[in-house]
């Protein structure tokens, strides 16, 4: 456990999260275990892209406390009090960007089967070669 | 600490694993939603209050509700 | 001016105000979306003039309130301007064509789904910011899935979903990469991000290179990741994949320009292996398809493949920015208006293409259009890329990528002229039901196509020059033409013959037509041939009518230009308008659109053969036709063999001769005297002008072992010897003279082999000759076959008593052509006879002989069952040609009894001619005896008077002493010795060659016809298994996306 | 044996995302972080740097982000079109226990969810959040009331006029700040930590919650009911049971 620094952690997380549903939209048949796999692709991503602005005993980048009123010693040394706010603006993003392709692909997964009665992916390859 | 943190990854991935293996599409769904809330903690223990906030209601909250009107709409049981 | 922001801000705000604006009524959402698209495209339309001349500067667009890299920035330069007119256009036509399409549930929501796809392209475009680059490619992608469901069948659905699968694969690659980016640079603006990306740790770099290679290679549809986007062009409405293919995937492809910035140098040519697999591989697997939109996919993916593979090129300054950009504006162009036809035919296979667009106002020009341009021919845009991009290669010295982009535009070829060639054939019983193309659905490709022309002969005068006026003034009245087909046959031809004239007369005052200078020579021919073949148009028929004459008119102009060509690059632009001018105009015979798309293959073949052997030449630096003399070395000899083989593909040499008994044949009967008399030269015109050049040039190819110049004249000679028996062996009258002809052009090539004065005197001469006598042989059997309608020999007979006038020019053609001693035939065959012996090369002196007496065998049976024999009763009621085409036969008769009798009407300017090429006398000319250098003198005028007065004698003879000839009725059995129809029994002429066919069976096995069908079936074969791997199913391509990675990992740049 | 081709790939993928991990670890901002963190506050007056990120730094991010969802939703709408042929079917009734309790929670949490997004630049949470939970709050009233008509009408024009007044506050920035979604010279910045500080910010994220608020509950009023097939519906009629 020595070599382990939190990032590490988080990222070896993320990276499992991302394998098991690539796994699962690789080797499952059912469209919608394909879909929740995805899911938890973008679940994964997102928890990567936090873990890269990580930073251990740095808190969140919310200046709520008089200490951060504007002084400017106090300026630079904010710097290293706060954890990197981009990857958390970069993932807010992202994840209301994941809902919404989840959304549209589970309004074509409905229609699908209501037309072709059946959510196995081999029923839908009828446009090939 | 980081056993605190170890712990929770370790459930996150064990509903992962579950959520993929599982064949009932309802119990899956909700197992993802789990992975989410378990994300949205670490978030909080990596300082991200925003993201975790986030992910909380979107990743846990909607995303499992749609999944599981989906569900309702076709089928449950994985063939 | 305004603010460029308002591309991406103002359709966003209209967008979000569309559902209320759908509450007051569909027909008011449409005007709202169509007016904002407008005012976008103006906005970016305003800025382009200003960026074009440089005059502004472009433009950096800040956001927030910061500039880069601490806000989001937008850059608005020139391409950025030029994309997103393009994209704004094509949504404008897009609009046009969707909405009469909307059914009750989507009115109005298509709207606004189709402004926010364009709104992301924009953004695409714009956006200076990584993360904000993948936020508006999620933008677009999304649109896309949302706007997939448009179609009413399901396959928009299941082609949506696997879409969506393959996308969010890409987005979570694009989004590590991002990431990781954001984490080694500490930027996310592309504006200082390449500058510090270097100073990442090199392992890392190369994982993260590849992630986002891997994410984007899917946007780019390249293989093996373009699965779901060829389903998608299969299943989706084609107006929405026009939509997506103008805005979209441009602003894909540009977004990928900016990133390409990011890529160290070692991943270039990993980019251009990518995309030359995806060009070359993608228009292989199209060959095999049979189904017209997905087709096009593959098309699409191919072409992007292409622009991937030069933006390494152009980032290191290879390829100039311009040729990729002419390249990518001629395939928006082209690609949208082909998809906005697609949408007309609600067929998915090719069977409903049968006789489409057959009426209505001009489905089928746009359609013919478009396949011009997307093929990459002038003048549309795309050559002028496609040529700029070669050179440059050349230049780059990189051999292999030409030939593999050559090896891609040659299979485009084959499939776009054949889906062109069912659009032709004419199948009564299903063209009923074809359905008609609205305004609406022309508004789109009316306008592409109508850009595109215009953009092309802008670059056309930019890279070429001005072209003289004569030309300009017979593509004018080709166009005009083009556009009043309907208009009656006289009126058409006249107005061309009109055209013709003044642009003769033009050309002669200018002094351009002197007969003793190899261009002058030839604009003769082609003036004088193309006016013969417009008189003779005046009497209507097979040929003369529709849209014929106006491409007549524009092949005329086109081989003007190649005539008087300078450059290698006008060379080469005459050469391709030619081909293609020629080969919509062979499509018109009744059964041309087959033969007519074999034509276009092999023609597009020798295109691609003549343009490598140019650009081995520019490689060397020489790009000029003069230049050629002065290549040396393994250029010269690469040169030499490439534009060597070109011309001979396009001669229809024997090997790749079985194009042209088809062309010939089925072409309309009105043109094919052109085809044969004027075309079939203009290969050899190469031969003088360029290829022969280089051998002259350079003598130090001559020794290495083989003599190349015999093995020419060898080609030639088995040429004619093989034509000439294939010729025996026909039924039909015009596959006969087709044959007859490619033998000929083998004399040609055997006389221009020898490359001595007196060689290449009698190879022009022959070249003028043959010009009149099978145009005369053609003119007759054309009048024969419109007076009888049959071209099948046996079914005629008699015709002698109906038809004299064809009768007395089928005599003289015959007479001239085997080389029977009055007519200048025999002049033709003695020059090149004397060539051949002082040349020293007896094999293919005999070989020549050989051919030229076998000649007589087909000719003597082509007049003998024409015109002597019983008359048919059906023809009993045949009359005379009409007027125009007896005058033309008439002026032709007198042509060639005119060489006949003084040859030196024509032989002195060629001897000023051959004198100026070698600077060594081939004739003397003593009163009218022609003495060569070695001594031997013939005298034609003499040879012709003994010849009249034998002739008279013998006349006299029979009048006087023999028996008085008794007129026998037709059905007197006694003495006509023949029993009344069917023909084809009875008929001696029938298989009149039986006997030869026994003693020459082996011979005249169709070897080269069943060669060319095994390497059609066997490369079909090998391509079905090739795109197997698109199995359909959703999942396998995903697999393929990590596939794509794993590989990538494991050949790209070492970690 | 295919799946064992892609999972043998997908370890590939596995390796180089491993191989990725010892640079991902924590390193000191980086210039444009350092410079956020360091004079977010004055540039924008909200304490919460996130907030001050996403909505003027990286505002553009953002405007893209919320055309996103816009999209996501018209789109899922097009795909579940109400086909010829297919007609609403009216669902069961549930309990008396969900009913009251969905009555009783409806106010507070739309009171908590437009407490997260008119505090957005003070404390975490914002528009997004803020209009997720609003979302939830409208799908318990849809789950209460299975017959309950959301309106339509007013949530459509309340979408759409959130969506054009955040693009007008854009313009807004574009007059008077000089540049698109423009901040500083727009609005005064206050002072810190009170509630009418950090200039156009609070504005933005009001718009953004409440258009994310009535774009997902639009979105789920579509998935739960939208066009049925007879078949469909049937099958599940007699199934049915809450969601």
């Amino acid at each position: 456990m020595n070599g382990l620094t939190p990032s590490t952690l988080y990222l070896a997380t993320a990276i499992l999260l991302i394998l098991m549903g690539l796994a699962a939209v690789l080797v499952k048949r059912n469209l919608l275990k394909m879909v929740l796999g995805l899911s938890l692709v973008d679940t994964g991503i997102h928890l990567l892209i936090a873990a890269l602005g990580a930073h251990p005993g740095r808190t969140a980048p919310i200046l709520d406390d008089a200490k951060y009123l504007a002084d400017p010693h106090t300026l630079l040394a904010r710097v290293n009090l706060v954890v990197d706010p981009v990857p958390q603006a970069l993932v807010l993003t992202a994840i209301v960007i994941g809902v919404g392709v989840t959304a549209l692909m589970l309004s074509y997964v409905v229609r699908l089967y209501a037309r072709r009665g059946s959510l196995d992916i081999g029923e839908i390859g009828r446009l090939k070669w | 600490m980081i056993i605190v943190d170890i712990l929770i990854c370790l459930v996150l991935l064990a509903a992962g694993v579950g959520a993929m293996l599982q064949r009932n599409l309802v119990a899956s769904s909700v197992l993802v939603g789990v992975v989410s809330l378990m994300v949205s903690i670490l978030f909080l223990r990596i300082g991200a209050p925003d993201v975790a906030m986030t992910e909380a209601a979107i990743g846990a909250g909607l995303s499992t509700v749609i999944f599981l009107i989906a569900v309702r709409r076709t089928e449950e049981e994985e063939q | 001016m305004v603010n460029p922001i308002l591309l991406v801000a103002v359709p966003l705000g209209v967008g979000f105000l569309l559902p209320l604006f759908g509450k007051l009524g569909r027909p008011v959402a449409v005007a709202v979306h169509g007016a904002t698209i407008l005012f976008t495209t103006a906005v970016a339309a305003l800025w382009l003039p200003g960026l074009i001349d440089g005059s502004t500067a472009p433009l950096d667009i800040t956001t927030g309130g910061w500039s880069a890299p601490i806000g989001i920035t937008l850059r608005f330069g020139l391409p950025e301007a030029v994309l997103c007119v393009l994209a704004g256009l094509t949504a404008l036509a897009s609009l046009a064509a969707l909405t009469p399409r909307e059914d009750a549930e989507t009115v109005g929501r298509s709207g606004l789904l189709q402004l926010l796809v364009l709104t992301g392209a924009f953004g695409l475009i714009m956006t200076r910011d990584l993360f904000n680059l993948y936020v508006f490619l999620e933008i677009s992608s999304i649109g896309t899935y949302a706007i997939v469901a448009f179609g009413r069948d399901d396959s928009a659905l299941e082609a949506g979903f696997k879409y969506m699968l393959i996308g969010a694969a890409a987005s979570t690659f694009l989004l590590v990469a991002i990431a990781y980016l954001y984490k080694l640079t500490g930027t996310l603006s592309l504006v200082n991000m390449p500058g510090l990306v270097h100073t990442a740790p090199a392992g890392a770099l190369a994982i993260v290179m590849l992630f986002l290679l891997a994410g984007m290679a899917i946007e780019l549809k390249l293989i093996p990741v373009n699965g779901p986007a060829l389903d998608l062009y299969d299943g989706a409405e084609p107006g929405v994949m026009a939509l997506l293919t103008g805005a979209t995937v441009n602003g894909v492809l540009f977004a990928f320009w900016k990133v390409s910035a990011l890529f160290p140098q070692a991943w270039y040519p990993v980019l251009m292996t990518m995309g030359m697999i995806t060009f070359t591989g993608g228009n292989l697997m199209a060959t095999m398809q049979d189904r017209p939109r997905r087709m096009l996919g593959y098309s699409s993916s191919a072409q992007l493949g292409l622009l991937v593979f030069l933006v390494p090129l152009v980032r290191t300054g290879a390829v100039p920015m311009l040729a990729a950009g002419l390249l990518l504006i001629n395939h928006t162009l082209a690609k949208s208006a082909l998809l906005w036809l697609a949408g007309v035919i609600p067929g998915k296979t090719l069977d409903d293409w049968t006789g489409a667009f057959r009426s209505g106002f001009g489905g089928r020009v746009l359609l013919a259009a478009g396949i011009l341009a997307i093929t990459g021919l002038p003048p549309f845009p795309g050559f002028w890329g496609k040529w700029t991009v070669v050179t440059s290669l050349a230049h780059a010295g990189m051999n292999g990528w030409i030939t593999a982009l050559l090896l891609g535009s040659l299979f485009e070829f084959i499939y776009y002229y054949r889906w062109y060639q069912r659009v032709q054939t004419e199948d009564d019983s299903r063209t009923a039901a074809r359905p008609v193309a609205g305004l609406w659905d022309l508004f789109g490709p009316a306008l592409f196509g109508l850009g595109g022309l215009v953009l092309g002969l802008v670059w056309t005068v930019r890279m070429t020059g001005t072209p003289t006026e004569a030309v300009i003034v017979i593509a004018a009245v080709g166009l005009v033409l083009l556009l009043v087909k309907n208009l009656p046959a006289l009126v058409l031809n006249l107005a061309g013959l009109l055209g013709v004239v003044a642009a003769a007369l033009w050309l002669g005052r200018t002094g351009a037509l002197a007969p003793d200078t190899l261009p002058g020579l030839f604009q003769l021919l082609i003036l004088g041939g193309g006016a013969l073949v417009l008189l003779a148009g005046l009497s209507g028929g097979s040929g003369a009518s529709g849209s014929v004459p106006g491409l007549f008119m524009i092949l005329v102009s086109s081989l003007l230009m190649l005539a008087r060509a300078e450059t290698l690059l006008q060379f080469f632009a005459g050469w391709e308008i030619m081909t293609w001018s020629s080969y919509l105009i062979i499509g018109h015979g009744r059964r041309g659109p087959k033969p007519a798309s074999i034509y276009m293959v092999f023609s597009g073949a020798a295109g691609f053969l003549v343009l490598g052997g140019m650009m081995a030449a520019i490689g060397a630096g020489q790009t000029t036709l003069a230049g050629l003399g002065m290549l040396t070395g393994s250029a010269a000899v690469w040169a030499w063999t490439l534009l060597g083989l070109g011309f001979l593909v396009k001669s229809a040499a024997v090997g790749a001769h079985v194009w042209a008994p088809g062309a010939y044949s089925e072409s309309p009967d009105l043109f094919t005297p052109f085809l044969s008399g004027v075309i079939s030269k203009i290969p050899m015109f190469g031969f003088m002008v360029a290829a022969l050049r280089i051998a002259a040039g350079n003598l130090a190819l001559v020794t290495d072992g083989l003599d190349p110049l015999w093995l020419l004249g060898a080609v030639g000679a088995v040429t004619a010897f093989g034509m000439t028996l294939l010729a025996v062996f026909q039924e039909d009258a015009k596959k006969l003279l087709a044959y007859s002809s490619v033998g000929q052009v083998g004399y040609i090539v055997v006389g221009l082999a020898i490359l001595s004065p007196l060689g290449w005197t009698a190879a022009l001469f022959h070249v003028v000759h043959h010009l009149l006598f099978k145009g005369l042989l053609f003119f007759a059997i054309a009048g024969v076959i419109m007076r009888t309608g049959t071209r099948t020999m046996y079914e005629m007979g008699g015709l002698i008593k109906k038809m004299p006038l064809s009768f007395i020019s089928t005599l003289i053609g015959i007479i001239a052509l085997s080389g029977v001693p009055p007519l200048a035939g025999f002049t033709g065959k003695w020059l090149l006879y004397q060539a051949l012996l002082a040349k020293g090369w007896y094999f293919i002196l005999v070989l020549v002989m050989f051919a030229s007496v076998v000649a007589f065998v087909y000719l003597f049976r082509l007049i003998h069952t024409v015109f002597l024999g019983q008359l048919k009763p059906q023809h009993r009621t045949v009359r005379e040609v009409p007027l125009p085409l007896a005058v033309t036969q008439v002026l032709m008769i007198i042509g060639t009894m005119a060489l006949a009798v003084y040859p030196q009407v024509l032989l002195r300017p060629l001897d000023a001619l051959v004198r100026g090429q070698f600077q060594a006398a081939a004739l003397t000319f003593d009163g009218t005896a022609l003495v060569t250098a070695t001594g031997a003198t013939f005298n034609p005028t003499h040879m012709m008077v003994l010849v009249v007065i034998l002739f008279v004698l013998m006349a006299l003879g029979l009048l006087v002493l023999g028996p008085w000839p008794r007129k026998v009725g037709q059905l007197d059995i006694g003495f006509a010795g023949e029993l009344p129809p069917p023909p084809q029994e009875l008929h001696y002429a029938a298989n009149f060659a039986q006997p030869y066919r026994r003693a020459w069976a082996h011979l005249v096995q169709p070897r080269v016809m069943r060669f060319w069908n095994a390497v059609a079936d066997g490369g079909g074969g090998a391509v079905d298994l090739l795109r197997r791997m698109y199995s359909g199913n959703g999942q396998t391509y995903v697999m393929y996306a990590v596939l794509l990675v794993a590989v990538l990992a494991l050949l790209g740049p070492g970690r | 044996m295919k799946q064992i081709f892609s999972l043998a790939l997908l370890a590939i993928t596995g390796w180089l995302l491993w191989s990725l991990v010892p640079y991902g670890q924590a390193t000191e901002p980086g210039p444009v972080s350092s410079h956020y963190i360091a004079h977010g506050l004055q540039e924008n007056g909200g304490s919460n740097l996130v907030t001050s990120i996403v909505v003027n730094y990286r505002g553009f991010d953002t405007l893209g982000e919320v055309t996103v969802l816009f999209l996501s939703v018209a789109g899922a709408g097009f795909v579940l079109r109400r086909r010829s042929g297919q007609r609403r079917v009216a669902p069961r009734p549930s309990s008396e226990f969900v009913q009251t309790g969905a009555r009783m929670l409806f106010a507070p949490m739309v009171l908590f969810g437009v407490y997260i997004f008119v505090h957005g630049h003070l404390t975490p949470g914002g528009g997004f959040q803020g209009g997720a939970v609003i979302a939830s709050a409208v799908l318990m009233l849809l789950l209460a009331d299975r017959d309950h008509h959301l309106p339509h009408g007013f949530m459509g024009w309340l979408e759409s006029l959130a969506g054009f007044g955040y693009v007008l506050t854009g313009f807004l920035g574009l007059a008077i700040g000089g540049s698109f979604l423009a901040n500083k010279g727009v609005l005064p910045l206050g002072q810190w930590n009170r509630l009418f500080s950090a200039g156009v910010i609070p504005i933005i994220y009001t718009l953004v919650g409440l258009k994310v608020g009535t774009e997902l509950s639009t979105l789920l009023d579509v998935m739960v009911d939208s066009g049925r097939d007879h078949g469909e519906a049937d099958a599940h009629g007699q199934k049915g049971g809450a969601a």
